[in-house]
């Protein structure tokens, strides 16, 4: 195909042409294109279909602010929705789709809406489709909702990369025109560490759009030249493609590189885009300004656009909508469209300017005091009517038609910490209020400051103030420095299908309908008409509807209300947000020491917080988890069972008051604990919940390691820094986690100790005598190694928790397997732990779900009223020792097959089976292999005192209905002779 | 938001902690003839000032002090670090 | 005026010149027998529940800004009762049921849709924890049901399946759970109020309460001062700062929620959906953008906007769990001040001050609320006892040990 | 001697080496570890004990110091021991006799792997990894940071040699996040 619409010059590759695909057809381009000239430049301006109404759209900008011209870029996994054509550069091989119609583009169904416009008007939907009542979610809801939305998603998950990164700067410079060029070079030159930032791929701005002069060179020529002596400076970063979304909170800004969005395929390892959070010292936003539209009757034509896109795409990209344009415009920035695409050889039509006074130029005619009343054209411009001062009308030809109702500046992120912009008449513009984040400055077009000269000179002056610069002021290259003149102008009279939010389909009408009803502020407006709520949020089209909105209240805009931007500045991907966090790298995997023989050994793993522990050992012929569990619990009790618990938290209490420091934080007392024994400590919240319970050795008189469940080891030790540093700041207390440091097996059943002798050293005596029940103590094993000895019990068996450095624990692992064999130790994972401790009626995480306190759990003799411990006043509020408390109770199916379900509720024999017949619920439940029986461990109302009392288990969820048992939570060795064995 | 760390100079607030009002290093005295009321206003009654804001926050993923930041709950702006442990010893706790 | 089709189309075809504002704006009276203060969702509920149920027509609310412009109007427009205690599913399903009935009530279309929640679990212990609220919702006469993680995968497929660090193993659902369009809800409860005969004062910003000898007479505003018989306040993340003027400390901290939009979308997600091992829920607006949120940003702030760590972890979770949403596009991101109670449970009651009542303690969950809200916040102002649904809601709950701790996370509003 | 084989926190026999562009990183498993906290009271002490150990001051806020036992510094009046694990095995008892009853000290030697970087760009790797402002990194300076949600020290021994602590359980993790940024950066 050929470039018919191509035009001469711009800062294109003519040398190279590449190949892209819109809606199937293949089209040429060049290097330094986006999709959008490159649609123009071959002479396609029909591009998508609008949001409710399906109207035809083509390009309205060339740069972010784009309402049209999006389209699914891409294909299969990668297709990207809702891409806009005017920011997409151009590489060999694009592909995109045009989105929001069907069958096709030319002709699509839904494009009947558009008759029945007048049907769906602003907030249409709120007043009707209520009858009948069923018919919202199965008639009406889907119809809308399959209508609605833009573009579609593959389903399929995104196979991309992203990073994550930080930077730090003195200065950082947001936007690369005339006004952040030379911030950047002030700034720069003066040694600062400066980053410069801006969404384009090229550097310069506004100024590689025009054909005026900067010095003695081309705007975007000497643009050229600022970027190669930035890049000489090591002191200045160059980020291009990278759009700084939001101003954060003390001068952080997060930014978004798009480093692999110009390419047709990703090199391996490399990112698609990088989030970069920037902190800076300063920061200069440098954002320049948008030009706004002026609503008229079907102003939404394709081939309508922004005047001074017009001119991007002509002195730029090299390209036209159009061989025959036409301007409308209330400014003399209209006229300079005129002048660059006449220059082009683009046949300008007219100048339709709406001052009387307009600059007539002798290269094209210009129609003073004339007004654009409507257009034709079913897919794209055809003709322009246009209203003459002597009240005739004439019809213009032409196949583009550029708008300028003058320049709004880009205050976004200075509302980014709700500051808001105010009213400046002058310029008949927002610009930046006195709120904005602090550190922030504004210079240039997006500061009100409109003249390339002038721009150049406030960068300059806010990049030397912001780094409070004593250096003499650069000097200045010469630039256009015409004087601004901008009268509003926002609309035709007397129109209505005049578009202002193009993609959202909300016109004038819709404006004045909204005050007619009574939503007058600009929020409600906002959110009754969807005004400003498209991909584009609204940056050609707030600010007008706000214009209306006055108009019609009889108000000044100011009075009206302003409206504020919130990050981020354009659409990021979700996937950029998320960066190397997802899939399996979502959290860190923490491996305990045993992992890899676990592997070995076809262990089957569980995610514990970010743990993976084993949670059992599946044999060859083992077909459900069940049988691997039976076993594991069956010959632990019969033998000997070995498991990781290396998990759970350990910290290292030193100093002169540990042990006054451990009665503070522990519930019952630690003050008397002999060295070399060990304690249950049972821990409180403050609100006198329980918050965690283990246990607490005593090495030396001022030296404690205390164990913390594997849940709670992070929040046990920021509690306990808590209670060192804010409450008791003169403890001789030293806090240090040892978690990871050791690798620690529970060695558990009778023949543990047996096994154990054979690997610790023989001048230790492990005996029941020498090193009985919560005996602790540094010892040797396998000829020298050091260890920690622990005989304590989660299973109620016989056993201890052996401790070596956690390199050594593999090894540990293998040896104990090997030593064992003769007593037929098997290895077992977290299941059949569980089954073991609600065998031993230990309250775990179930029973510690932060709800429950210690009289609850049946430990209320441990809370010791003899000393001031963290939690023990509040645990004595009334309803809380009220004497139908929740207590933990054991819980048997009287039939012992009879499934018992953890969630399940207890209600009794007889009576309703409702809510107010509650009379507690089971949190655990396992088969004891043991019991030969389903068990489970509950809390139930006044439990303690309702042993051998039958009640229903419901669970109506699972549909469940069982008749259980009430008994002791300790179901296995209840007197505790094993453990002391 | 970033936290000027009286060791460690200005750090990203991610590494921190949040816990809250810096009135909970004032814990009542156990053995009080009013230490239901008192630790139940401990517990659970804020504050909750619209401007100036003391509160605790923990370098949970640094030196794993406890900090007092003074900061305006309306600008976000923070005006004072504090080491907690200086803060509660000024306050008259020891051990 | 009644809305209906009829009434669309006869307009259309009459230019649209019989539409009326959806509610007068009038200027305050001297007196009213009751004053709500707050023109949210729970205040103008309060105030629609007050006229058309408890036959209160002297009934101003006043609002500082314009209605429905606080949490009603920037949240994530979840609907649901599904909650595990005695305190709470009573009165959240009572929600569930005046949100079932809305549109008729209000005549007005809130587009509540019930597409169903799901909360995803993914360890046995988050099974055990929602079987036990499955039931307690069942045995509260609501509607629960468990899936295993095959049932999940045949109704969302999409779901991370194949590589998830934290396996689904299943769901909650509760299938008339759902959403609805959040502003459209605090202006069908401001038309139904104001059709009642209740004043709708705007831009009316309270600056004191005039209380003498421990009675509260009315409020100072911007608009001069107010008489009441009776004041409500029902200021969400305002509550410390409205109270404050009683001289009352709160169980209540101000914390900032982040939630956001993406771009406009075909249908991809049938329900709402919550992930059980990171912080992020989601739904898809009938307008097509993917509607999504996370935790809190965990400082106290009274700022109605966040920072870039949330919005990371949110969108880490997001990804995680359905990785087919990275290529879509974060549209716009904002903050809603959120009033953290110590249990993460709400609070409606009087007030030590006669004639002050209290509605706050919504934490992020006000807006499945708002109905039952106003409806008890109303019953109260009007009878001067609780709802029947709402008894557990009272001040001295943590004087007696009495919390409603669903999450079981105790006294750190943060957390909750 | 006893005679259970050590592994690396990365599961291997061998410590793993990887090389992208012009930057190696290598795990070392060879460095004993133990923790000082000075007692309530005894900081002027302990510092002195210790600069005594090292051969050096104390190290104050961010900084490492010493030569074959270096000390870094962790928090206030706390620093992380190093030396090489050949020699120094049971560093945490030769720490504590250093210190006598002026400190606490515990062995930390396998709470940590090690990865070491060396290369030429290594800020192009640690600007994808962590928050840190690599400006103010220089020889001699030691930071605690996260590092994809893990808790690390970042030392930086020169321009070109960088050495990262996290914690051993994380090993997998912390060493696929480096190795992914080193292809990401370089």
């Amino acid at each position: 195909m050929t470039q018919s619409n191509r035009l001469s010059g711009g800062q294109i590759d003519r040398n190279t042409t590449v190949n892209f695909q819109f809606d199937n057809h293949n089209y040429t381009a060049h290097p330094g294109d986006t999709l959008g000239s490159a649609l123009l430049a071959n002479d396609v301006r029909l591009i998508g279909r609008s949001f409710k109404y399906h109207r035809p759209r083509g390009l309205l900008t060339a740069g972010s602010e784009e309402p049209n011209g999006i389209v699914e870029l891409r294909s299969g996994n990668r297709q990207e929705p809702n891409t806009r054509a005017t920011t997409t550069e151009m590489f060999d091989g694009l592909e995109a789709q045009s989105q929001n119609r069907w069958p096709s583009l030319k002709f699509d169904a839904l494009g009947v809406n558009d008759l029945f416009s007048n049907f769906l008007s602003a907030g249409f939907y709120y007043k009707t489709f209520m009858w009948p009542a069923a018919f919202w979610e199965k008639v009406y809801e889907p119809i809308i909702r399959r209508a609605a939305g833009l573009g579609s998603l593959s389903m399929e998950a995104d196979p991309d990369e992203y990073d994550k990164g930080f930077r730090h700067c003195d200065l950082l410079i947001i936007g690369a025109g005339p006004s952040g060029l030379m911030a950047a070079l002030t700034a720069g030159r003066a040694g600062a560490d400066v980053i410069l930032a801006d969404e384009d791929f090229r550097f310069g701005g506004r100024l590689n759009s025009e054909t005026f002069s900067v010095g003695d060179q081309s705007s975007s020529d000497w643009a050229e030249q600022a970027v190669a002596e930035l890049s000489s400076m090591p002191n200045v970063r160059l980020m291009a493609r990278t759009t700084v979304i939001g101003a954060f909170d003390h001068g952080i800004y997060g930014a978004v590189e798009r480093t692999g969005d110009h390419v047709a395929t990703l090199p391996a390892g490399k990112p698609r885009q990088i989030l970069w959070r920037i902190y800076t010292k300063k920061a200069l936003l440098c954002a320049g300004s948008t030009e706004r539209p002026i609503a008229f009757e079907n102003n939404d034509r394709p081939g309508i656009m922004m005047a001074s896109a017009l001119r991007t795409y002509a002195n730029r990209f090299a390209a036209t909508a159009s061989q025959r344009v036409a301007i409308f415009t209330n400014n003399d920035d209209g006229h300079r469209t005129a002048a660059d695409l006449h220059a082009k050889g683009v046949h300008v039509c007219a100048v339709i300017d709406v001052r009387e006074d307009a600059p007539v130029n002798y290269d094209y005619e210009v129609l003073s005091g004339a007004q654009v009343v409507n257009t034709k054209g079913r897919l794209g411009l055809t003709f322009v009517e246009v209203a003459l001062p002597d009240g005739s009308t004439r019809t213009l030809e032409c196949g583009a038609l550029g708008v300028s109702g003058g320049w709004n500046p880009n205050v976004h992120l200075t509302c980014h910490q709700r500051g808001r912009p105010v009213w400046n008449d002058d310029l008949a513009a927002f610009v930046p209020g006195p709120n904005l984040p602090v550190g922030l400055t504004v210079a240039g077009a997006a500061n009100g400051v409109m003249s390339t000269q002038g721009a150049l000179q406030s960068g300059a002056e806010a990049a030397a103030a912001a780094l409070e610069l004593s250096v003499a002021q650069p000097v200045l290259p010469e630039a256009e420095d015409a004087p601004i003149a901008q009268k509003p102008f926002w609309y035709v009279e007397g129109c209505k299908r005049a578009w202002l939010d193009q993609q959202n389909d909300v016109t004038v009408k819709d404006v004045k309908l909204s005050y007619q009803e009574g939503f007058r502020s600009v929020e409600h407006l906002k959110r009754y008409t969807t005004l400003g709520m498209a991909t584009d949020q609204g940056k050609t089209s707030n600010i007008s509807a706000l214009a209306i909105m006055a108009e019609v209240a009889g108000k000044s805009i100011p009075e009206t209300g302003t409206t504020i931007f919130r990050p981020p500045y354009t659409p990021v991907p979700i996937s950029t947000f998320a960066g190397r966090m997802k899939g399996q790298e979502f959290h860190p995997t923490r491996l305990t020491p045993s992992h890899y023989w676990a592997k070995e050994r076809d262990a089957v793993f569980v995610e514990v917080g970010n743990w993976l522990r084993a949670q059992w050992f599946p044999l060859p012929g083992e077909t459900h988890w069940r049988e691997s569990v039976d076993r594991e619990v069956r010959q632990t009790r019969a033998s000997v069972g070995v498991c990781d618990c290396t998990t759970l938290g350990k910290i290292d209490v030193q100093g002169a008051d540990a042990a006054d420091f451990l009665n503070r934080v522990y519930a019952n007392g630690f003050a008397k604990l002999p060295v070399g024994k060990t304690r249950y400590g049972l821990m409180l919240r403050e609100d006198g919940m329980v918050m965690d319970d283990g246990t607490a050795a005593r090495l030396a008189e001022d030296h404690f390691v205390v164990t913390t469940t594997t849940a709670n080891a992070v929040n046990v030790y920021r509690h306990m820094e808590f209670v060192r540093q804010c409450l008791f700041p003169d403890m001789d207390v030293q806090l240090i986690s040892t978690t990871e440091s050791w690798a620690q097996y529970a060695v558990a059943g009778p023949n543990s100790r047996k096994l154990l002798q054979k690997i610790v050293d023989p001048e230790f005596d492990i005996s029941n005598h020498a090193f009985p029940f919560m005996g602790c103590g540094n010892i040797t094993v396998c000829g020298g190694l050091r260890a920690r000895l622990f005989r304590i019990s989660f299973s109620g068996e016989l056993a201890f928790e052996i401790a070596v450095p956690s390199r050594h624990g593999d090894a540990l692992m293998r040896r104990l397997m090997a030593e064992g064999e003769e007593f037929d130790v098997v290895p077992y994972g977290t299941e059949a732990l569980g089954v073991m401790r609600i065998e031993k009626g230990h309250a775990a995480g179930n029973e510690l779900n932060g709800t429950t306190t210690a009289l609850n759990l049946g430990l209320g003799k441990m809370v010791s009223k003899k000393k001031d411990s963290i939690g023990s006043t509040l645990s004595e509020r009334e309803a809380l020792v009220e004497p139908d408390v929740l207590r933990l109770v054991g819980i048997k199916p009287v039939s012992p097959e009879e499934k018992v379900t953890a969630g399940g509720h207890l209600m009794n024999t007889t009576g309703p089976v409702d809510a107010a017949h509650d009379q507690g619920y089971v949190t655990s439940a396992a088969y004891s292999p043991i019991l030969n029986s389903n068990i489970g461990l509950g809390l139930l109302k006044d439990g303690a005192n309702r042993m051998g009392e039958k009640m229903r288990l419901v669970s109506p969820l699972t549909d469940l209905t069982v008749e259980v048992e009430i008994v002791s939570a300790h179901f296995v060795d209840p007197e505790g002779e094993r453990l002391r064995a | 938001m970033i936290i000027n760390h009286p060791l460690l100079g200005p750090r990203d607030a991610s590494e921190f902690t949040y816990l809250g009002d810096a009135s909970l290093i004032n814990r009542p005295d156990w053995q009080a003839e009013d230490a239901a009321e008192a630790f139940y206003e401990y517990g659970y009654l804020r504050d909750n000032p619209a401007g100036e804001h003391q509160e605790l926050w923990y370098h949970e993923a640094g030196d794993r002090s406890w900090l007092v930041v003074t900061r305006d709950t309306t600008t976000h702006e923070i005006s004072k670090v504090e080491l907690a442990r200086d803060v509660a010893r000024a306050r008259g706790r020891s051990k | 005026m009644r809305y209906s089709g009829f009434r669309v189309i006869k307009e259309a075809l009459t230019g649209h010149k019989g539409w009326k504002p959806v509610w007068r704006d009038p200027e305050p009276k001297a007196h009213y027998d009751i004053v709500v203060i707050g023109g949210g969702g729970h205040g103008l509920a309060t105030a629609h529940y007050l006229s058309k149920v408890y036959g209160h027509r002297n009934v101003a609310v006043v609002e500082k800004g314009w209605i429905g412009g606080g949490n009603v109007g920037r949240n994530t427009t979840i609907v649901r009762s599904n909650y595990m205690l005695d305190g709470n599913e009573p009165f959240y399903e009572f929600s569930m049921k005046l949100w079932e009935g809305l549109e008729q009530d209000l005549n007005y279309n809130a587009m509540m849709s019930q597409r169903g929640i799901l909360n995803l679990f993914h360890t046995d212990g988050q099974r055990d924890a929602y079987t036990r609220r499955g039931n307690a919702m069942i045995l509260h006469g609501a509607d629960a049901e468990l899936l295993d993680a095959d049932q999940v995968r045949k109704e969302h497929p999409y779901l991370n399946f194949d590589d998830a660090r934290f396996p689904i193993k299943g769901g909650l659902a509760q299938r008339r759970g759902g959403t609805a369009r959040h502003d459209a809800v605090a202006w069908g409860f401001a038309r139904s109020a104001d059709s009642h005969g209740v004043d709708i004062i705007q831009n009316c910003e309270v600056t004191g309460l005039r209380i003498e000898n421990g009675k509260c007479l009315g409020v100072e505003t911007s608009k001069g001062f107010i008489g009441a018989n009776k004041v409500g306040c029902a200021v969400a993340g305002n509550s410390g700062r409205v109270m404050n003027m009683a001289g009352m400390r709160l169980p209540i901290e101000s914390h900032v929620l982040q939630a956001f939009v993406s771009e406009g979308l075909k249908p991809v997600l049938p329900s709402v959906i919550t992930y059980g091992a990171g912080h992020f829920y989601v739904s898809q607006s009938d307008k097509g953008g993917l509607v999504f949120g996370g935790d809190i940003d965990g400082y106290n702030t009274y700022a109605q906007r966040g920072n870039l760590p949330v919005v990371e972890d949110v969108c880490e979770g997001g990804v995680s769990l359905m990785p087919m949403i990275g290529r879509s596009r974060l549209l716009r991101m904002w903050g809603g001040v959120m009033d953290m109670s110590m249990d993460g449970s709400p609070i409606i009651d009087r007030t030590p001050v006669e004639g002050l009542y209290f509605n706050g303690g919504w934490c992020y969950g006000g807006f499945k609320a708002t109905p039952a809200s106003g409806y008890c916040f109303a019953h109260l102002l009007a009878q001067d006892e609780p709802h029947s649904t709402a008894t557990a809601y009272r001040f001295d709950r943590f004087r007696t040990g009495r919390m409603i701790d669903e999450k079981g996370v105790g006294n750190q509003p943060n957390l909750h | 001697m006893h005679d259970l084989i050590a592994i690396t926190a990365l599961g291997g026999s061998e410590p793993q080496v990887d090389t992208v562009g012009g930057i190696t990183c290598r795990e070392v498993p060879g460095v004993a570890l133990a923790s000082v906290a000075a007692r309530m009271g005894q900081e002027t002490k302990a510092s002195k004990a210790l600069a005594k150990l090292i051969g050096a001051p104390a190290p104050g806020i961010g900084q490492y110091a010493g030569d074959t036992v270096t000390a870094f510094w962790a928090g206030p009046d706390q620093w992380m021991i190093e030396a090489p694990f050949d020699t120094h095995e049971e560093l945490a008892d030769q720490v504590k006799s250093a210190l006598g009853g002026t400190a606490s000290v515990t062995e930390q030697t396998d709470g940590w792997t090690r990865f070491d970087l060396n290369g030429d760009q290594i800020p192009a790797v640690l600007e994808l990894l962590s928050m840190l402002d690599l400006r103010n990194i220089d020889a001699g300076s030691v930071a605690r940071c996260s590092i994809h949600h893990i808790g690390c020290f970042v030392l930086c021994r020169s321009d070109e040699a960088f050495s990262i602590y996290g914690p051993r359980s994380s090993a997998g993790s912390l060493h696929h996040a480096i190795v992914t940024a080193m292809r990401s950066a370089l």
